[in-house]
């Protein structure tokens, strides 16, 4: 691999991306999947950094599950995202940040298509106005939250308690990056980085001390893949597609596995334990897994803060074996110690891969 | 002597083996050939006319007929008067089977009586006789040209000694008759001799040395003879009966097949038959080197030398003890073991099926590549006002004979039962076919009683004849290509011509009818590839253009798109021919 | 082991490193023709068989380059060696001896 | 005093027209950027259909040409149209008035690294067409190790007939060229396993089929309909690369240690520059637009202005040779005509 080579790449697709004044629009399923990592964000954004981020309870879904399942048309979403845009024309702001790789992709495209068909954009204006007599601006500038903590990764680091670094050895840790589809497959000038080698968040694992990894199928989709998750019945294929992900990153021996995309972490952490049961087989040391972080926990992590606090007690894959490598004091007690100090009782735990 | 006893015991084994390798059926048919007196005639005429006369040879090339002839009949003959001699001189040795052959050696006799001077004189022209023969063949030796062959077989080591000791045998008989002729009596020629012997050789002590070197040569002669081509002897005498029993081969190297092997001679006369013969590098591909290399059992050359031939049937055609070179190698294809097997069960008949008119049209797989001919047909059928249905105007099932070529007996029959069935249910009593591949297999293989089985060529010249059909007589000149398997492979010669003659001049190619030279695309190969192909192609077509004729007609899709590919001059199916000058 | 209701589905992607090429090797040497094939799918057009069955000479010069036996098998049982396929083959290749020499090589394994 | 006729390019179209020109009793002036004649030709191992070499071929025309005024490391500063005439200022400081300009510029070979998903220049192991000819000249480059490669491929069409990569054109020598230097390869690596992922096989040329036969019959290449979507580098350094094959109509995938992409022809960027201070228009495809892309494939739409070779658009040796001849001929008509 010729590093110098990727630099060049890099080179050509970076992003202006505003400092200050963003407008946050949540996920609708991260916070059940990893409850830390949006508050995380915040917590970074706004008391780490001290920068201006608002957000509004009254917005939605972005629309973009049911669109890539093909359950709603293209106008319904458009019409939803431009009162998401009405919103933050209300609060009066102009940058608008997803913490969803889905929505991001969504906003990108819709706003690509309003270019290409400004007579759509009119249409959807009209609608929007119909439903709910809102108007909007479009932002001026898009990011999706991980291009913030890819911005602010050096401050970060400056902040730093604890680096990517195998404790016991003083070897950078082998971090496994995985990039959501919509990142920048779709529009490669979007991404920091591009489509083929995307760098938002080699950069932060490169600013925090890791080595990122760059194994065969680094581009491949983590296997959600919408539609063929949520129908059981294509269920195999999706879990055939994490299981492809896991045999070629395997021979590296990665210690830790991060992602910006909502679904990524979720089913690359939890197809481990159903590859686990079905095939026997574990990726990680000691027969663990290989924890599966969000550049949210990362940082946080990084920064300092509590393991359990960051919400990674609701990991499948158990994280204990990383922070041990990286040095990061905890409390085993605490690990099932609810935020109001009840016992929310140890989960049962799996047949074939090692959890603590 | 010894050796003679070593020929005979070795040629009764011989006989017995090969007649009990014979299937039950096949030998019960044999012995009562052998005694039914129509085929007893027969074999006996045979015999004379094949082993003795050589009456097949001497059609082909008088100098070459003579050689053999004179000295197969002239030792037969030496032998005749030889034994009647003893029998009459000294009946009492008659028994021993060596005495004839020395006679003069042992008896002395005079020529002062009548009879004894009458037997001098045969015993000596018949020496003589042999003895040209003998001439010829050394001089064959080295001019084979002219003797109309123009590549003779390369003989094996065995083979010079058998040939050399064959050339010895009579030379040497002459040379020991001549020293004893004073003592013993002679005729012409050994008297002569005798004298000019005696010129500068009296002593009678060079009699010794001679009879022994005369009865040496006989003696390795005979004893080689198992293991070189001259087994042909007597295995053709063996031969002869089985096949006028109507026997055919039905194993690869025991039975009949074995006897044609062993009946052949290593004349090479189909060396110079065979259309894969302009290439020099196939002339050992041809079947007298498949009949050695069967006696060697050379498996690995028999393969070679069997897969690669393309089938058309001339060697057979010409070969004069008939041995079947394209049976001979469609027996030994079958003897391949294929881990696929093909099976077509799966097949279903019924979506095939075709409303029977009386007349049912069968083009063949070829014909689908040639559409020119079904197309010529159907408006011909047409003109004639003959109602027809098109079997396989979609296409059908392959009639099974390149199948059948390629040893795969089994498979080839499961297609001939689903034609059959799909004939059968059409309620046709005339099968009318293209391609003389299809015509070949449907009459030998297929078993449809009742229906009539006829080749496109045939069919025309009946509807000519029939007045059906009125023809408009041009000018052009036609030169017919007969298709292999047509005439080689099912006797048509004749209709095709018949037919040419109604539609403009007919001319003939330099070798026709049974020496036609095969297209070179024959389905019979199954390794010749494309490009080794094309000189065979070229020589074919040299053949057929030397009367200058305006177009090649064949009658035979597959003749026709080979002939297509490399002719100066149009290539057309007579269908084609017929339906362009038809009124 | 649990059973969830789906299965981690095998690939079909063809791996070319771990393909088992003997077989085509084999039919290489006995008749190097194999490889002149273009896939131009004359012989797969004019096949009576390929009517009634999926017999593709094409698709079984293909099979055996990708090391995939299996599905040759299938197409070949079907042959009727009628040599229409050498006829209209653009490249000359000998298909009936390719054929003959398939089923005889092929090994089940 | 013998005219002058100044020619842009000393490749092959820019030397073969002087030696013409010469001989017609002008005067031309090449005017060559780089340090050496025989444009990309003089980086060029063997030539197709008969594998001569591309050096022998350099040499002959360079020596045809010699009698010609020839300025190596110079290009065209700027250009002034004077009445029916041009003078033009040279970087290395001289100037020349003509009255006929010829452009033999030539083309640029596709920047392979834009193909990002192929990874020339971030993986070890892949190279383009160039580079694998500099090695047949040079014998040195550290991608190809002494042994030869375990498994090798060639990705036809980088840059070429690709949409994303701007330019939609054939580029008309890569798939022979691949052909060619697969056969080279195996000719020095027989156990080396070469296959071919192509999309079409476009040979069109004298003998270029026989040269496709006989690298599938005699040197057993292995050609995969299909365009290689993505190349990813494994744990040995070894390229994992991914295709359809359109004929199984499945993916296929192959580890191989060496992989060469057949850049495609694009325009010659710096001539744009040369050809915007003449006003002369670009065709669709993104080179020099001819007067008529059949009748006329050599002349400019501006007087006294012709082309030879690739800056029309990808040619082939004998073409471009060819059409600076009838440029070469061209001109001396056009100057005859103009005299009267």
């Amino acid at each position: 691999m010729i590093y110098q080579g990727k630099q060049k790449i890099w080179a050509d697709y970076q992003k202006e991306i505003p400092d200050d004044r963003w407008y946050y629009v949540r996920s609708c399923i991260r916070q059940n999947f990893f409850p830390g990592a949006e508050k995380m964000f915040m917590e970074i954004c706004r008391n780490v950094l001290k920068k201006d981020f608002y957000e509004s309870a009254s917005h939605t879904t972005c629309g973009g599950i049911a669109y890539h399942c093909d359950t709603i048309p293209q106008e319904t979403v458009m019409t939803i995202v431009a009162r998401q845009f009405a919103l933050m024309t209300e609060a009066g702001y102009e940058n608008y940040v997803a913490s969803c790789i889905t929505s991001f992709g969504n906003y990108i495209e819709i706003l690509e298509t309003w270019n290409e068909f400004p007579e759509l954009e009119a249409k959807i204006r009209e609608m929007l106005w119909k439903a709910c007599r809102r108007e909007f601006n479009k932002p001026k500038y898009v990011a999706h939250a991980s291009d913030l903590i890819y911005k602010y990764r050096n401050l970060i680091a400056e902040r730093a308690k604890y680096r990517l670094i195998n404790k016991n050895t003083g070897e950078p840790l082998k971090v496994v990056e995985h990039i959501g589809c919509h990142y920048s497959k779709m529009f490669p000038s979007k991404g920091v980085g591009g489509a083929e080698y995307p760098y938002v968040l080699c950069g932060m694992v490169e600013a925090w001390g890791g080595n990122v990894i760059d194994y065969p199928e680094r581009r491949h989709c983590c296997g959600y893949g919408f539609r063929q998750y949520h129908i059981k019945a294509n269920r195999g294929y999706s879990i055939s597609n994490t299981h492809k992900k896991f045999e070629s990153m395997e021979p590296y021996h990665p210690d830790m596995i991060i992602t910006n995309c909502p679904g990524c972490p979720y089913f690359m952490d939890r197809w481990q334990y159903a590859i686990a049961e079905m095939e026997g087989k574990t990726y990680g040391e000691n027969g663990y897994g290989i924890p599966v972080f969000t550049y949210e926990e990362v940082a946080g992590l990084v920064l300092g803060y509590d393991p359990w606090d960051l919400g990674l007690q609701l990991h499948q894959v158990a994280v204990e074996p990383l922070l041990d490598k990286m040095g990061i004091e905890y409390d085993p007690k605490r690990k099932y110690e609810g935020l109001n100090h009840k016992d929310l009782l140890k989960p049962e735990l799996p047949g074939v891969l090692r959890c603590c | 002597m010894i050796g003679m006893i070593f020929i005979l015991s070795y040629c009764l084994v011989a006989l017995v083996r090969i007649i009990m390798q014979l299937p039950g059926n096949d030998r019960k048919k044999f012995f009562i050939s052998l005694v039914t007196p129509k085929t007893m005639a027969k074999n006996i005429r045979d015999i004379f006319c094949d082993c003795l006369f050589h009456v097949k040879l001497w059609k082909r090339n008088k100098l070459l007929g003579y050689m053999h002839s004179s000295i197969a009949f002239g030792w037969f003959m030496l032998i005749v008067v030889g034994h009647i001699e003893v029998l009459l001189y000294t009946p009492h040795r008659a028994k021993l089977l060596y005495f004839p052959i020395f006679f003069r050696y042992f008896v002395a006799e005079t020529e002062e009586t009548m009879r004894g001077a009458f037997f001098f004189f045969l015993m000596d022209f018949f020496l003589l006789m042999v003895l040209s023969g003998i001439f010829l063949a050394m001089f064959k030796r080295i001019q084979s040209g002219v003797f109309g062959m123009r590549r003779t077989t390369n003989p094996s080591f065995l083979d010079l000694i058998g040939l050399y000791s064959l050339w010895a045998i009579f030379p040497l008989r002459l040379l020991a008759e001549g020293f004893t002729a004073d003592i013993s009596g002679g005729s012409f020629l050994t008297k002569s001799l005798n004298y000019v012997l005696h010129s500068f050789l009296s002593d009678h002590a060079n009699m010794l040395p001679a009879w022994w070197a005369y009865s040496c040569a006989l003696g390795i002669f005979l004893i080689v003879l198992p293991f070189t081509r001259y087994m042909h002897i007597p295995a053709e005498i063996l031969l002869i009966p089985l096949r006028n029993a109507g026997i055919k081969i039905r194993n690869a190297r025991k039975g009949l097949a074995k006897a044609e092997v062993y009946a052949c001679p290593s004349c090479g006369l189909c060396i110079d038959a065979c259309p894969m013969g302009v290439m020099k590098t196939h002339i050992k591909d041809t079947t007298v080197y498949l009949n050695r290399q069967i006696r060697r059992n050379n498996e690995r050359r028999i393969e070679e030398i069997s897969d690669k031939c393309l089938l058309c049937g001339k060697c057979t055609a010409i070969c004069p003890v008939g041995v079947e070179g394209d049976k001979l190698r469609i027996a030994q294809r079958s003897l391949r073991k294929y881990a696929i097997n093909q099976d077509y069960s799966g097949i279903d008949t019924d979506q095939l099926h075709v409303k029977g008119e009386k007349v049912m049209y069968f083009a063949g797989c070829m014909t689908a590549l040639t559409p020119a001919i079904s197309k010529a047909m159907e408006s011909l059928l047409r003109k004639a006002g003959v109602s027809y249905s098109f079997m396989d105007r979609d296409g059908g099932i392959c009639c099974g004979r390149p199948m059948l070529m390629a040893g795969r007996f089994d498979q080839a029959r499961q297609m001939v039962e689903k034609n059959t069935e799909i004939i059968k249910a059409s309620g046709a009593d005339t099968l009318l076919l293209s391609c003389p591949i299809c015509y070949r297999i449907f009459r030998e293989k297929y078993r449809l009683e009742g229906i009539r089985i006829i080749h496109h060529t045939e069919y025309i010249a009946e509807l000519i004849r029939q007045g059906r059909l009125s023809m408009d007589k041009g000018y052009t000149k036609y030169v017919f290509h007969d298709p292999c398997e047509l005439g080689r492979g099912c006797g048509v010669y004749e209709e095709p011509r018949e037919v040419l003659s109604y539609a403009g001049e007919l001319v003939e190619a330099t070798k026709n009818r049974k020496e036609s030279i095969c297209c070179g695309g024959s389905l019979g190969s199954l390794t010749l590839g494309f490009d080794k192909r094309k000189s065979m192609t070229e020589n074919a077509l040299a053949n057929l253009t030397e009367a200058s004729p305006d177009v090649i007609a064949t009658a035979c899709p597959l003749c026709r798109s080979t002939f297509v590919r490399y002719a100066d001059r149009p290539v057309e199916d007579i269908a084609e021919i017929i339906d362009r000058n038809c009124i | 082991m649990i059973d969830f209701g789906f299965k981690i589905s095998p690939s079909s992607a063809i791996n070319m490193d771990n393909a088992d090429l003997s077989l085509y090797e084999k039919v290489r040497e006995i008749e190097p023709d194999i490889s002149k094939c273009i896939a131009c799918g004359s012989c797969s057009a004019t096949c009576p068989a390929g009517r009634f069955s999926g017999m593709s000479v094409r698709k079984c010069i293909l099979d055996l380059q990708r090391g995939k036996k299996n599905e040759v098998k299938k197409m070949l049982s079907c042959c009727m060696l009628c040599g229409k396929c050498t006829m209209v083959c653009p490249r000359g290749i000998n298909t009936r001896h390719l054929i003959l020499s398939i089923c005889k090589l092929y090994k089940e394994d | 005093m013998k005219e002058n006729i100044l020619i842009i390019g000393g490749g092959i179209a820019g030397l073969e027209a002087a030696a013409q020109l010469f001989r017609l009793g002008y005067n031309p002036i090449i005017v060559e950027k780089e340090d050496h004649l025989g444009g990309h030709v003089a980086g060029w191992n063997r030539l197709f259909p008969d594998m001569s070499p591309a050096e022998d071929l350099v040499a002959r025309l360079t020596e045809a040409a010699g009698e010609a005024n020839i300025f190596l490391n110079t290009r065209i500063a700027f250009v002034n149209k004077l009445k029916d005439s041009y003078n033009i200022m040279l970087t290395n400081g001289i100037s020349v008035i003509t009255r006929i300009l010829l452009f033999a510029t030539g083309f640029s070979l596709f920047d392979a690294s834009k193909k990002e998903e192929y990874g020339y220049g971030v993986y070890d192991k892949v190279m383009t067409n160039r580079d694998l000819e500099n090695w047949f000249n040079t014998g040195q480059d550290e991608r190809i190790p002494e042994e030869g490669p375990r498994a090798m491929g060639f990705v036809h069409c980088v840059g070429s007939r690709d949409e994303k990569a701007k330019n939609p054109q054939c580029s008309k020598v890569c798939c022979i060229t691949a052909v060619k230097q697969a056969i080279e390869m195996k000719q020095k690596f027989p156990d080396a396993m070469v296959y071919c992922f192509y999309m079409d096989l476009r040979m069109f040329g004298k003998k270029y089929e026989d040269f496709y036969i006989s690298a599938q019959r005699d040197y057993g290449v292995r050609f995969i309909r299909g365009r290689v979507s993505e190349v990813s580098e494994n744990i040995e350094g070894n390229l994992v690369v991914k295709a359809e094959d359109t004929l199984s109509g499945k993916p296929i995938k192959v580890t191989l240690d060496l992989l060469v992409l057949m850049s495609g022809i694009v325009c010659n960027q710096e001539i744009c520059k040369s050809a915007a201070q003449l006003s002369l228009p670009m065709d669709s495809d993104g080179f020099l637009k001819s007067r008529d892309n059949v009748a006329d494939i050599i002349e400019s739409p501006k007087e006294g202005i012709f082309y030879a070779g690739a800056c029309t658009g990808p040619k082939t040796v004998p073409e471009t040779l060819a059409e600076a001849r009838s440029a070469a001929l061209e001109i001396h008509n056009y100057i005859i005509s103009s005299r009267k």
